[in-house]
């Protein structure tokens, strides 16, 4: 197992006021992620545990493409990994975020 | 398209199965609540442990209810998987909910957290007896894609009633299981055909191992929860003499049969070999007419 | 200690106890009153006509009322892996078997169960797991499943298996791991007479199932008990 | 004096020998080995049926048994590798040189053989250069074929899996060689004639039906989000775009989405008749529900699809079917529709280079590419427009006279940035450089070379690729849609920016897709169940597709 944490600082807060939002399965391939709305408004930390090991810097590139796309201040991020590939860890971002605004 | 329930995830399905924003969560992900022994595999962990255990509103009745995770480690038993439903059903006991209901998706143990997952399902059937004895009827939906296999199985079978789907299998030793030890001529589970008439929701309900086969959606098995929380057998000496004689007059009946079909065709079904094509709506249309296919011990 | 051993120290004034198929059923005396006895002797797996056998006893002792104890001996394989029995559905005979224990234990008649040998997966829920409380004998040997076949469902080698098994007791096979996870409550001592010993539990019948507390107490299931409570904490707020 | 007859006398000697161990054309299973030991000569050209699909199993187990004293050094020239027995013929000397296609499940064995010098290599070829040269250089002295059934006469039936077999007969029965069919079945009658007798030397009653491998059943419960994303830019971005009406599909998971996405979201596009109308395809499974919505016309299918025979044969408006009312199948002229008459060829591959060649092959496996380089190459023979071709060839561009410019075909490889166990797709040099020196071919296995390539699709977005005019526009725009690979965090960001804002590169938002609305319900089928509803259950999967 090998696990990270990204800090980021965003320019502004997600929007929505949902607590908290999980989304996705720990599977092969697959991967949850939780959304909590516990930070201050401008920063954003994403952790990530994952089985394989070795991939650090796209993991860091995904997180980093995420915050700059969606902003998403104020919430903590936490993501248990079964070996996604970077366009499902997207995906998945991307879902939680639409939850946490208290889209569809 | 409704949802289906074996695609829907084990939180889709409580959400669409509930009434709308009725369901709390007992000890959600946000508490991180993950197995302490995956880590020593290089196994990744999820933060329910692969079950949602909790309370919500069915048709305005009060329900607990657990729903285990299929994709995660094939929905099996481990400590904190095992713990939380164990912990739903001794709370349903004193807060007397109107009905628990347990949405099985599950291979069985978890192999790397073993002696807790067996354990765990025998504390869980023996707080289900505690809850059935307390007049609290315990309904189990089947219908995830790891159906309901080895003490899944012995749980389910301890359930006041029973509503499985196309997509649900119930047996203690699965296919590959008895392939692996007794051989592809015992079991060749690569022959799904077999497995799914074997041990598929269809079979199950025809020959009383099962109360209800519904469609593979979140709206078949709300209405089969619904019809079932209002029907289940009390819990005592008159429901398991009624069971042991169901049971053994089965074997009696069918214990030469070598495949489902010929169970099937012993029962009066014309074309056995068409069953498993049959809608769910043509299907209960079969099981209608057939006699001795009302299974009410259990 | 064999069966036959077990039955002699358990009852030296004589019993009606019998092993048909594997499958043992009948009675005895034991501290002034009628002790049933039903269980699995000699690694036979259970299937479904065994399993409707058991129950068959088990019903008939509740039936016959009063309160005489039930006493569940186990010396089983696993479940019978077969087709026919999972065709003619194994896991409601199971089922039915340990319903019918724990409506004898719920009607009054104390359900001890003593592991002798070995037993495994759902013939071990179906018989031993399904008493009030469970006790063992040395040398008896429970398991889920033997470290070989968990090597090959894991895809983890065979050695590093057995490395950790000494140092994990929630996963590995044995009569010392359970006794860790709280599922057997104690180890009886075979020299003395077994009679006194399961008079003894049956006057000190554990309350409530409390095997996951054991298991806390005893490191072999650290964090079961205190999840459970959890949750029933959180329905209660 | 010349003799001008040498083949043909030899030819007769064979036969003559053969009919000592058959009773008129008609040989026992039983007398398989004795056939082949009395009609085979050491260092014959052999063609053992067999493709991706349909296999001679009876015959191949036969030749596999044969004495290696008597029959050795065979030259073996067949469309498919599948069987173990293939390879074994090599290991015990029956058969020492080889000509062939694909080798699908046998490609590790194959490279193993190649590396350790069991087998010599020929060329690994594309279907239609190998069923050309049968005709050139490569014509087989004896064939050994597979049929559902024949009569006493040897007149063939094929079934529906007719695939290879009036090639390979047309080859070598004309050209004074022996043709060997093995049938499930000897009938009084035959259901229709695919190959007339005389042209079908003997007639072995297999064991056992033939093997057929159900290569192009793909379960829909297995498509994902990212594979749906992926359908729905390819449908909007390429096949309305283009107005796509004529086309073939590989056999992924990808073009599986596609067709499953026919009649939901191309439908409420306003796509039906407008698009993929008219097809060189197997009879994909997974193809039901756009037939049945109305969407297709015709289907000239290369071989058939285990499961699929009864639902063919009820819909003979689309699929070519015989007077018997089941399929006829042609590789060769399915193969030739493929090259000649179809706009557009998507698929599938595991690697590409910043250049846009793609391979399949990896260091370690050499599994042939069948039909894919034939179906994916832009046919410089071709001489008939469409607006299709007309629209890419202007896209593409070139100097000279614009009246002088001929059509494109699209060529469009559909490919996830990683694979299975977070394998990049795109690399800077592709393995089969690799795999070429380390075993010596002249020629490196490429499936699809980068100047037939004309557009990538990837979950980031489309590369098109007719746009680029240079080799550095090229390289950015796949680097562009190459995700989070090493080639594609080495993009220049700013310049796959301008390449967007020319349409170049496009993603998509600039689609008008939203990536979370990829959802599986949006699949016409989820299951193999649905495929059988669709079909009105006529569709009879094979039992490891079921679960019910």
């Amino acid at each position: 197992m090998e696990s990270f944490t990204f800090r980021h600082t965003t320019q502004k807060p997600l929007a929505g006021t949902k607590a908290q939002a999980i989304t996705g399965v720990v599977a092969s391939g697959n991967l949850e992620v939780l959304l909590e709305r516990v930070l201050p408004a401008d920063q954003c930390t994403i952790e990530i545990a994952t089985p394989v090991v070795g991939y650090g810097d796209v993991w860091e590139a995904v997180a980093a493409d995420f915050v700059a796309r969606t902003q998403p201040g104020g919430l903590r991020i936490a993501i248990n990994d079964g070996g996604a590939r970077p366009d499902t860890v997207s995906l998945r971002l991307a879902q939680g975020a639409r939850l946490m605004e208290g889209g569809r | 398209m409704s949802l289906s329930w074996y695609e829907a995830s084990a939180r889709q399905r409580v959400a669409a199965l509930l009434d709308a924003g009725s369901f709390e969560e007992f000890v959600g992900p946000e508490q991180r609540a993950m197995s302490p022994h995956l880590p020593l595999f290089d196994l990744p962990r999820a933060f329910d442990d692969g079950i949602v255990v909790g309370r919500g509103r069915l048709d305005g009745r009060a329900v607990y209810l657990a729903a285990q995770e299929g994709r995660f480690m094939g929905g099996a038993f481990g400590e904190v998987h095992g713990a939380k439903l164990v912990g739903l059903l001794r709370a349903a006991l004193t807060e007397t909910p109107d009905a628990v209901l347990i949405l099985f998706d599950t291979g069985g143990v978890r192999l790397q957290e073993a002696n807790a997952g067996e354990t765990a399902i025998a504390e869980t059937m023996r707080a289900i007896a505690d809850l059935r004895r307390a007049g609290i009827p315990v309904v189990g939906l089947v219908g995830g894609r790891a159906g309901c296999f080895g003490g899944g199985g012995l749980i389910a079978g301890t359930c006041s009633r029973l509503a499985v789907s196309e997509g649900g299998r119930i047996s203690v030793s699965g296919p590959e299981v008895i392939e692996t030890n007794k051989g592809a001529e015992e079991f060749d589970s690569k022959d799904r055909a077999l497995v799914w008439r074997t041990m598929g929701g269809k079979h199950r309900r025809l020959t009383g191992g099962a109360d209800v086969f519904c469609d593979d959606t979140v709206a078949a098995f709300r209405a089969a929860a619904l019809d079932l929380v209002g029907r289940a057998p009390a819990f005592d000496l008159a429901t398991l003499e009624a069971e042991q004689a169901r049971l053994e007059a089965r074997i009696a009946r069918f214990g030469d049969c070598r495949d489902a079909t010929a169970i099937w065709a012993r029962l009066g079904v014309n074309d056995p070999a068409g069953v498993p094509a049959l809608s769910a709506a043509d299907f209960d249309g079969l099981v209608a007419g057939l006699e001795g296919t009302t299974h009410d011990a259990r | 200690m064999t069966l036959a051993e077990i039955l002699a120290s358990l009852f030296p004034e004589g019993h009606s106890v019998n092993v048909a198929d594997g499958l043992i059923t009948g009675h005895g005396p034991l501290d002034g009153r009628d002790l049933s006895v039903v269980g699995v002797d000699g690694d036979t797996p259970l299937g479904i006509e065994g399993a409707l056998t058991l129950s068959a006893a088990v019903l008939a002792t509740v039936r016959a009322g009063g309160a005489a104890p039930i006493l569940v001996l186990v010396d089983s394989d696993s479940q019978r892996m077969s087709r026919r029995d999972e065709l003619l559905g194994l896991n409601e005979c199971l089922a039915h078997l340990a319903k019918a224990l724990l409506l004898a234990d719920a009607q009054g008649h104390p359900t001890i169960g003593l592991i002798y040998g070995h037993s495994a997966a759902g013939a071990f829920i179906a018989t031993a797991l399904a008493t009030r409380v469970l006790v063992a004998l040395p040398g008896a040997n429970p398991s889920v499943m033997d470290l070989p076949s968990v090597a090959r469902v894991t895809k983890l080698p065979l050695e590093k298996l057995e490395t950790m098994a000494k140092s994990t007791p929630v996963f590995a096979p044995g009569l010392d791991n359970m006794v860790q996870a709280g599922a057997v409550q104690a180890v009886l001592d075979p020299v003395q007479p077994l009679g006194p010993q399961i008079a003894a539990l049956i006057t000190d019948l554990p309350r409530q199932d409390d095997r996951d507390a054991l298991g806390k107490a005893r490191g072999g299931r650290p964090v079961a008990h205190d999840i459970a409570a959890r949750v029933v904490e959180a329905a209660r707020a | 004096m010349t003799d001008w007859r040498k083949q043909r006398t030899a030819r007769d000697e064979r036969i003559a020998a053969g009919r000592a161990h058959a009773s008129g054309k008609v040989v026992r299973h039983e007398a398989v080995v004795e056939l082949l030991e009395a009609v085979l000569r050491p260092g014959d050209r052999v063609c053992l049926e067999g493709d991706n699909q349909k296999q001679a199993d009876c015959l191949a187990r036969g030749l596999g048994a044969c004495d290696p004293g008597k029959v050795h050094d065979l030259h073996m020239v067949q469309s498919g590798i599948v069987l173990p027995e293939h390879l074994d013929v090599f290991e015990t000397g029956i058969a020492r040189r080889l000509d062939y296609s694909y080798s699908g499940p046998q490609g590790a064995r194959i490279a193993k053989m190649l590396y350790g010098g069991q087998i010599e290599l020929g060329a690994v070829h594309t279907y239609l250069e190998l069923f050309a040269r049968y005709f050139i250089d490569l014509t087989p002295n004896v064939a050994l074929i597979a049929g559902v059934s024949a009569d006493r006469a040897g007149n063939l039936y094929t079934g529906p899996n007719t695939e290879d077999t009036p090639t390979v007969v047309e080859a070598t029965a004309f050209k004074n060689g022996v043709v060997i069919a093995q049938v499930n079945q000897i009938v009084d009658t035959v259901p229709r004639v695919d190959i007339p007798g005389d042209r079908i030397d003997f007639v072995v009653e297999a064991d056992k039906p033939f093997y057929v491998e159900p290569l192009f059943t793909r379960d829909p419960a297995a498509v994902t989000e990212t594979q749906i994303l992926m359908a729905m830019m390819a449908i909007k971005g390429i096949y309305a775009e283009y107005g796509i009406r004529r086309l073939n599909h590989g056999i992924g998971f990808g073009t599986a989405a596609i067709e499953l996405l026919l009649p939901t979201f191309a439908e409420k596009l306003g796509l039906k008749g407008k698009i993929a109308t008219n097809w060189a395809l197997n009879p994909h499974p997974t193809l039901i529900p756009a037939i049945e919505s109305g969407f297709v016309e015709q289907v000239h299918c290369f071989g058939s699809e285990v499961g699929m025979d009864r639902y063919i044969a009820a819909r003979p408006d689309i699929f070519f079917t015989g007077a018997d009312g089941s399929l006829r199948s042609n590789r060769a002229f399915c193969q030739t529709a493929g090259l000649y008459a179809c706009d557009l060829f998507i698929g599938s591959t595991l690697q590409i280079d910043l250049q846009g060649h793609s391979s399949t092959v990896t260091t370690n496996r050499v599994a042939g590419f069948g039909g894919a380089p034939n179906m994916g190459s832009d046919p410089h023979g071709r001489r008939h427009p469409s607006d299709t071709w007309m629209k890419a060839g202007r896209e593409a561009g070139g100097t000279g006279d614009p009246a002088l410019r001929r059509g494109r075909k699209l060529v469009v490889q559909l490919v996830e940035t990683f694979g299975d166990g977070l394998v990049p797709a795109f690399v800077e040099h592709l393995d089969a450089l690799e795999l070429a020196k380390k075993i010596g071919l002249e020629l490196a296995p490429v499936m699809v070379y980068a100047d037939d390539v004309t557009h990538i699709v990837t979950e980031e977005g489309i590369a098109n690729l007719l746009l680029c005019r240079d080799a550095d526009e090229r390289e950015q725009a796949i680097r562009g849609v190459a995700g989070y690979t090493e080639v594609g965090r080495g993009r220049d960001r700013a310049k796959v920016e301008a390449l967007r804002a020319r349409g170049i590169v496009r993603r998509p938002e600039d689609l008008g897709i939203e990536p979370l609305d990829a959802d599986r319900s949006l699949l016409a089928a989820r299951s193999i169940k649905d495929l059988v509803h669709w079909s009105g259950g006529l569709y009879e999967p094979p039992a490891r597709f079921r679960n019910w």
